[in-house]
């Protein structure tokens, strides 16, 4: 099944993707990496990607947006894990060695530590993020306990909205896809690039993380383009 | 003197009547409360002086 | 006159109209209709609502009992005026109720219509109340309380720690409950209430001469049994020899050592140990006929001062007295547990000796809120506990 | 046809990709209006404070009205509350949490953690408990440890762990702290309280009555920054009637310090300068001059004092070591001149003289020393007791010396288990080691168990600690000899800490727990410090960040695991405590002042509500007061506390323990290494000085991101050196240096000031703890001092620290510097 999405993809790509965005599938992508980006894998769901479940999702990434390279390296990171006795433990210590331990050494998914110029947590990007969220009806959930700056949150929103622009055509539909492309640009793709510098200098015991952050910024940059041009 | 009588005895009814109700109703009531107040004052002169403040009984 | 000469008469003479049926019908019906009427006025002089009619009542002991347990409570089960301050046993309502003759008095009067002239009386009035329930073994208050129906598992620990052995004495509530229902007198003053507790304890206990006892408090010390000529000061959980008493005044026999330097004003418990027993005015202390020194010139190695061994007898109020001193100890630890733990781990009386912790103590004292006669207590309860006197120290 | 391929693909992806796609982090919710935020009162140690709350976050924070020297620290408040350090999760280290006690210790440092739910972190905890309570006893567990927790009298976060752990079971407790370790053990002997931590005499009268005021070693305008409860700085105003006063002429300071001070620069006073640690010597040479030219009081000491012959007999040369300690004689030691030393002795013995003591001369080998030769000189000076005379150690501190209300202050949350109950493991059963142990010689402790040390007259045998808890205290910070605490730590099987930032204390521990800062729940404190002026509501500004939990509520959830949790917390909540509290206090205030109108009491506070509506309570001014004013008046009723209640000049007690390193009177005597031709200075020639930063309140704050910017030179902790010794070594200002003795090394960003002679450096303590790894000497990349102090106890009296015992070479440094990772959390290690 795997064959036949990749080279339907290549065939794409060489008509420069001018497709028209799906935005139920960019809404489940969307929504698969923010659920990875926000919390670590369990040993149900990381037999489950083990066995290839991903697959799809990863082949939907090179076939529709050409992200061949960095599903490639997922893959390959998630092959590796076999080496581990304990891969679930060293995949929570890689995450946690990223994301949750002190803010100042490996790869805080924050907005604010890296846009607002104090470099603490809940700076104004923050504010900004809280205000975009509470105008379209939403709020994080209180069990969760992040502000709304974090990328997994700002991921789940992008989610919700791409799937808010499959429902609509016409002039809502250009004027949503227009205020998705300058949020991708002004509140993601703006400090994505500095977060995966940031993770490459950590020496994590699996590349999957790391992997994942880069598929992540390489696949904003793609989707805020894709919006600018339909 | 049947009539004195009569007068008497209805005087005398009437009078009697009086008294009996003057008695009942005044006399008596006052006697008990005099004799209960005396009492009590008697037995609070006694905590006073003598068996000092009430209630070894209980 | 002449009415009564009738009344008199129509009296002796057996009815002459009426029948007798008639007379003892009405005269029955009579007597229960004054029975009731008597019984009715006397019950209602015990409702809440004619004690408070008076403005003195109802402005002070009314509005205090409102702040207490008696008013509002789990169970809602309310005490009114009469039921405390009433004696149940007829007899003694009957006199209780031309006692307050008196309180008309003062009604008519205003001995205490205002709330400072209240104020001072109202030591004197508490006392009444005090001495009836001490006399009656607190009567009323067992009219609901019980010490047989008291669950004590229910208790809290507490509570328990000092009813249990009141049950056991079948103590007198009013002991430790003054105050229960009405503001205490200021005289009694916001002491540590555990320690005032003791205090009020010690006021029923009985003296017997030649018998050892502990001042539950810090006591005046006189030289006359009319308590006069100021002596000095006996501190708090001292020992004390009972050896003559006058009225309501004791004579205290208190051996004890003093350092032989300056005017030895100061004595102590122990030869060599710095835990204070009394302090004497400089005249008395110099007074070779009040002193009686047994030894003198015993040179102390730990400082090389010299401590002489005195014994002084003086005069001092009477109920302020303990047997023993292990209530004061469980309530100076306690204190001292709770006072010292504010900020940090609270050393272990045995972690110092006895000439150690008075520099110890007055260095934090300052941090805690402890009064003056607390702050006695507690630090003769660490010197008591202290390396010296706890075996197995350390 | 591709539009349908599309449509299969999100078909197929829906179905497989819907397991792997979570329930996602949003719920629908009503657009907020956006309120314009509201003011409420907080405090803190470096100051009460009004802090505007926008859209639940702290927007803005100014003082407190009634603070009117404001420290620039409380700018640092937002970036302590949202820095990037903050403990976030609870975090387990993966190879403790893999191996549990058998794991490989030696990674402890900078190693891996993952994360883990509250209840899966709390069942470690308890489970850890109950291991080394069954397996092991209350000798192996360590829970001792205090440190500067935050303000606030329900949440102190020490009172909550060491209640939670003692409902548990008993363990080794300390006694003695790092600030004052050697003075709070000597003074009693000598002047009968421990007198560090005294209210002292009240400032006015200083400035009404004293002609000299002396500062030793003692720098209060750098150090009254921050207070043990919500500061308002006071004492400020008094320091510039004083900073007046000098300007007049009418009294003349002088601070005795090898270095320019902070508060000389302020006050514009004279300096004496004196080689370090060479004070006691000093002092001999003065009391040599005083004695000899008659001009101490010997009235004073035949009525007040004791033992002053045996010690006036070693100042003569009489003694064994047949020195006299005249002027010549010291000014080898301590550089003074001899006739400085004569002029300086005859000035105090002048006029009305207050001597002012810091703590940091007793914070070296034989600490005891200085501060017994002080109140030594204070006796000969004759003027204890008297207003403005006499000797103080703590007007630097808290606010000593503003007169107190004398209100009552508010109680805290019991450190004890209940009266009546025991706790689930009442083994007290210490197997022969000492239950209390001093707390500068834990790391001997965990080094040598079962050996006995001498301390203050008694026997310690050290207990064989297993496992460590430490709450709201960072023992990284306070230790000395980081390198060799590295050793130590080794042989802990768990370390368990809470705390709301990634300090070195975390980054060394197995089980991290996040607690949220004081701002994060409400709380009640004093504020004032010493002068108690007033009571302060604690209000909560924002929600615990991230995952951070109340110590109250974090230790509350321990408790239900055994089903104690109710008797943990009497049965009240946060706001429950708080209340009472405050009624406590408003109960103890109502002493009844025996006016005809009955309840009118001296400090009346309002009823609760009203009370957390206004912020605060004010208690008004203090009285003046004179320390030791009653003993001088009175000295049998009053006696002091020392065994003859009189001043001890040379103690029998001290004398009979036979200690060599603390004698029965004060002596001089050379430190194991010391600058300016003291041992071992020839290859470390510069003396390093640790004392409390300026701009943190030891290491609470150099978390504080923009503060930090302030002063951090590279990026690295500022160390402070004369212009000759930079340039012998060719530094200049902004270099990288490297500071290095034979127990570490670290580096730090230089900074020449001619505030500091030849010899003498400075790096503040509270600098973070960065090692590059783990391992026995690794380099610290952010400069904290105790990577290079010496872990000595002051003497066998006190067993106190000695961190200002300590000599230093620097270099600078050549090549690519490694990155800080002070503030970082775990780095990775090969696994």
């Amino acid at each position: 099944m795997r064959e036949s999405l990749a080279s339907s993809a290549a065939a794409d790509s060489q008509t420069g993707g001018g497709a028209p965005l799906d935005g139920a599938s960019e809404g489940l992508l969307c929504r698969w990496l923010s659920t990875l980006l926000g919390a670590e894998l369990d040993e149900p769901t990381l037999a489950r990607y083990r066995q290839g479940e991903a697959a799809p999702l990863l082949g939907y990434l090179c076939e529709a947006h050409g992200l061949d390279e960095q599903a490639g390296r997922i893959e390959a990171a998630l092959s590796r894990l076999v080496m581990f006795t304990t891969p679930r433990l060293e995949l929570a210590a890689d995450f946690a060695e990223l994301f949750l331990a002190d803010a100042r050494s490996g790869a805080p998914p924050y907005a604010s530590l890296y846009l607002d110029e104090r470099q603490g947590f809940l700076g104004a990007p923050a504010e900004r993020m809280e205000a975009r969220l509470a105008e379209a009806g939403f709020a994080v959930k209180r069990e969760v306990g992040e502000p709304a700056d974090h990328l997994a949150v700002m991921l789940d929103y992008l989610g919700h909205r791409l799937e808010r622009l499959a429902e609509t055509e016409g002039a809502e539909a250009l004027a949503l896809r227009r205020e998705l492309a300058t949020f991708l640009e002004h509140e993601l793709c703006s400090w994505l690039p500095r977060l995966v510098a940031r993770s490459a200098e950590v020496r994590t015991a699996s590349d999957l993380y790391p992997a994942l952050l880069a598929l992540t910024e390489a696949y904003c940059r793609r989707l805020a383009e894709r919006l600018r041009l339909a | 003197m049947a009539e004195v009588k009569n007068e008497s005895r209805a005087g005398g009814k009437r009078r009697e009547w009086l008294a009996f109700l003057f008695v009942t109703a005044v006399v008596v009531p006052l006697l008990t409360i005099a004799v209960v107040g005396g009492y009590g004052f008697v037995v609070w002169m006694l905590q006073v002086f003598v068996l000092g403040p009430p209630g070894h009984g209980g | 006159m002449k009415i009564i000469a009738t009344l008199w008469n129509t009296l002796k003479k057996p009815p002459v109209h009426i029948s007798l049926g008639v007379i003892i019908i009405v005269s029955f019906v009579a007597g229960i209709v004054f029975w009731g009427g008597f019984n009715t006025a006397m019950e209602y002089t015990n409702t809440e609502e004619f004690c408070v009619s008076c403005h003195e009542m109802e402005d002070n002991v009314y509005q205090e009992l409102q702040t207490t347990v008696h008013w509002s409570n789990r169970t809602g089960v309310r005490a009114i005026c009469s039921d405390c301050h009433v004696p149940h046993n007829w007899t003694s309502k009957i006199a209780r109720k031309m006692q307050a003759s008196k309180e008309v008095w003062g009604a008519i009067f205003g001995t205490i219509d205002t709330p400072e002239k209240f104020e001072a009386k109202r030591l004197e009035l508490a006392q009444h109340e005090w001495a009836r329930f001490k006399a009656n073994g607190s009567l009323e208050c067992r009219s609901c309380h019980d010490y047989n129906s008291m669950d004590w598992d229910k208790m809290s620990d507490e509570a328990r720690r000092f009813m249990e052995p009141a049950a056991e004495r079948d103590q007198s509530c009013i002991d430790c409950h003054k105050g229960i229902a009405h503001k205490l007198p200021e005289q009694m003053g916001s002491e540590d209430p555990m320690l005032a507790r003791l205090v009020r304890e010690a006021t029923s206990v009985s003296l017997d001469e030649g018998q050892r006892y502990y001042s539950a408090k810090s006591v005046d010390l006189f030289t006359d049994p009319e308590l006069t000529q100021r002596a000095g000061v006996l501190q708090v959980a001292t020992g004390v020899n009972i050896v003559d008493t006058q009225g309501d005044s004791v004579k205290l026999e208190i051996p004890a050592w003093r350092k032989e330097k300056g005017f030895g004003r100061v004595l102590y418990e122990d030869f060599g140990q710095n835990i204070g027993s009394a302090v004497l005015n400089k005249d008395i202390a110099q007074d070779d006929a009040l002193i009686e020194v047994q030894e003198t010139d015993v040179v102390d190695e730990m400082t090389g001062l010299p401590w002489g061994r005195v014994n002084v007898a003086l005069w001092a109020e009477k109920g302020v007295y303990l047997e023993n001193r292990e209530a004061l100890w469980e309530t100076a630890g306690q204190t001292y547990r709770d006072a010292c733990s504010v900020c940090h781990t609270e050393p272990a009386p045995e972690h110092f000796d006895a000439n150690t912790w008075p520099a110890m103590f007055s260095g934090m004292v300052g941090f805690t809120n402890m009064s003056a006669g607390t702050q006695e207590l507690v630090l003769k309860y660490l010197q008591m506990h202290s390396s010296d006197y706890a075996e197995g120290a350390h | 046809m591709t539009i349908s391929r599309r449509s299969f693909l999100k078909g197929a992806m829906a179905g497989s990709a819907a397991s792997l796609i979570g329930p996602g982090l949003l719920t629908t919710a009503a657009a907020g209006v956006t309120e314009q935020g509201v003011w409420k009162t907080a405090g803190s140690h470096w100051g009460a404070m009004n802090a505007l709350v926008k859209g639940g976050k702290v927007a803005e924070v100014k003082p407190f009205g009634a603070d009117q020297y404001p420290t620039e620290m409380l700018n640092g408040i937002k970036g302590l509350i949202y820095n990037p350090s903050r403990v976030r999760y609870p975090m387990v280290r993966l190879e403790w949490l893999k191996n549990r006690h058998n794991g490989d210790r030696t990674t402890r440092g900078d190693n891996r953690f993952v994360r883990l739910t509250w209840d899966a972190a709390l069942d470690l905890f308890h489970e850890e408990l109950e291991r080394i309570q069954t397996d092991y006893g209350p000798w192996a567990l360590y829970a001792g440890a205090t440190g500067w927790r935050q303000t606030g009298q329900v949440h102190s976060c020490g009172n909550h762990m060491q209640r939670a752990v003692a409902m548990h079971g008993h363990f080794v407790k300390k006694v003695g702290d790092y600030s004052t370790g050697a003075g709070q053990v000597i003074l009693p002997y000598v002047l009968g309280s421990t007198e560090v931590y005294s209210q002292g005499t009240s400032w006015p009268l200083i400035l009404e009555n004293s002609k000299t005021v002396v500062l030793w070693g003692n720098d209060p305008y750098k150090n009254l920054q921050v207070g043990w409860n919500c500061e308002t700085h006071e004492s400020y105003a008094y320091l510039e009637q004083l900073k007046a006063k000098v300007a007049e002429g009418s009294i003349r300071v002088i601070s005795v310090d090898p270095v320019r001070t902070k508060t000389q620069k302020y006050l514009g006073c004279e300096q004496l300068y004196i080689n370090p640690m060479t004070d006691v010597a000093f002092m001999l040479g003065m009391a040599h001059t005083l004695y000899n030219e008659g001009l101490y009081d010997q009235e004073f000491i035949d009525a007040y004092a004791l033992g002053f012959d045996d010690f006036i007999a070693y100042v003569q040369g009489e003694a064994e070591d047949g020195e006299v300690k005249t002027p010549e004689w010291a000014e080898a030691i301590c550089g003074v001149p001899a006739e400085r030393i004569r002029e300086f002795a005859r000035l105090l013995a002048a006029d009305r003289t207050q001597l002012l003591f810091g703590w940091a001369i007793q914070r070296q080998q034989h600490g005891e020393q200085p501060y017994w030769m002080g109140a030594v000189l204070a006796t000969m000076l004759g003027q204890i007791g008297l207003p403005g005379g006499g000797i103080s150690y703590g007007h630097h501190y808290s606010s000593i010396g503003v007169p107190s209300s004398g209100a009552s202050a508010p109680g805290a949350f019991p450190r004890n288990v209940d009266a009546g109950k025991t706790p689930e493991h009442d083994n007290t059963d210490f197997q022969g080691a000492t239950s209390t142990i001093p707390v500068a010689r834990w790391i001997d402790c965990l080094l040598n168990p079962g050996q006995t040390i001498q301390y203050n007259g008694a026997e310690v045998t050290f207990p064989d600690i297993r496992m460590c808890v430490f709450s709201g205290c960072n023992p990284w910070h306070h230790h000395q000899d980081h390198n060799r605490m590295k050793k130590a730590f080794h042989k802990l099987e768990t370390v368990v800490t809470i705390d709301y930032a990634w300090n070195a204390t975390c980054r060394f521990s197995d089980l991290v727990l996040p607690a949220c800062t004081q701002f994060e729940r409400n709380d009640i404190d004093i504020y004032g410090s010493y002068s108690n002026r007033g009571v302060l509501a604690m209000h909560k500004l924002v929600d615990p960040l991230f995952h951070s939990r109340s110590d109250f509520d974090i230790f509350t959830d321990l408790c239900r695991r055994f089903g104690r949790d109710e008797e943990y917390r009497q049965g009240l909540d946060e706001m429950g405590w708080v209340k009472k509290l405050y009624d406590e206090c408003r109960e103890a205030n109502k002493s009844f002042v025996p006016a005809p109108t009955g309840d009118q009491s001296t400090f009346s506070m309002p009823e609760f509500t009203q009370f957390w509506k206004e912020g605060y309570v004010d208690f008004g001014p203090g009285e003046n007061w004179v320390r030791h004013a009653d003993f001088r008046q009175a000295p049998e009723v009053n006696a002091l506390g020392t065994p003859s209640g009189f001043i001890e000049v040379s103690s029998r007690k001290i004398d009979r323990y036979g200690y060599d390193d603390c004698r029965g009177y004060p002596t001089w005597m050379e430190k194991a290494e010391r600058s300016h031709g003291g041992p071992n200075s020839d290859r470390y020639p510069l003396w390093l000085q640790s004392v409390h930063p300026d701009k943190r309140l030891h290491s609470q704050m150099c978390e504080s991101e923009e503060l930090r910017a302030t002063y951090a030179v590279q990026g690295r902790e500022p160390i402070y050196l004369s212009p000759q010794d930079a340039e012998q070594r060719g530094i200049q200002d902004g270099d990288l240096v490297r500071v290095y003795n034979d127990r570490g090394q670290l580096l730090a960003g230089a900074v020449v000031s001619d505030d500091f002679p030849p010899g003498v450096v400075r790096l503040q303590e509270g600098a973070w703890y960065g090692p590059v790894g783990p391992e026995i000497g690794a380099l610290d990349t952010y400069g904290d001092p105790n990577t290079l102090t010496l872990d000595l106890g002051t003497s066998k009296l006190a067993q106190a620290p000695s961190a200002n015992t300590c000599v230093v070479e620097i270099e600078r440094f050549e090549g690519e510097a490694p990155a800080v990772t002070a503030f970082g959390g775990p780095t990775l290690v090969e696994i």
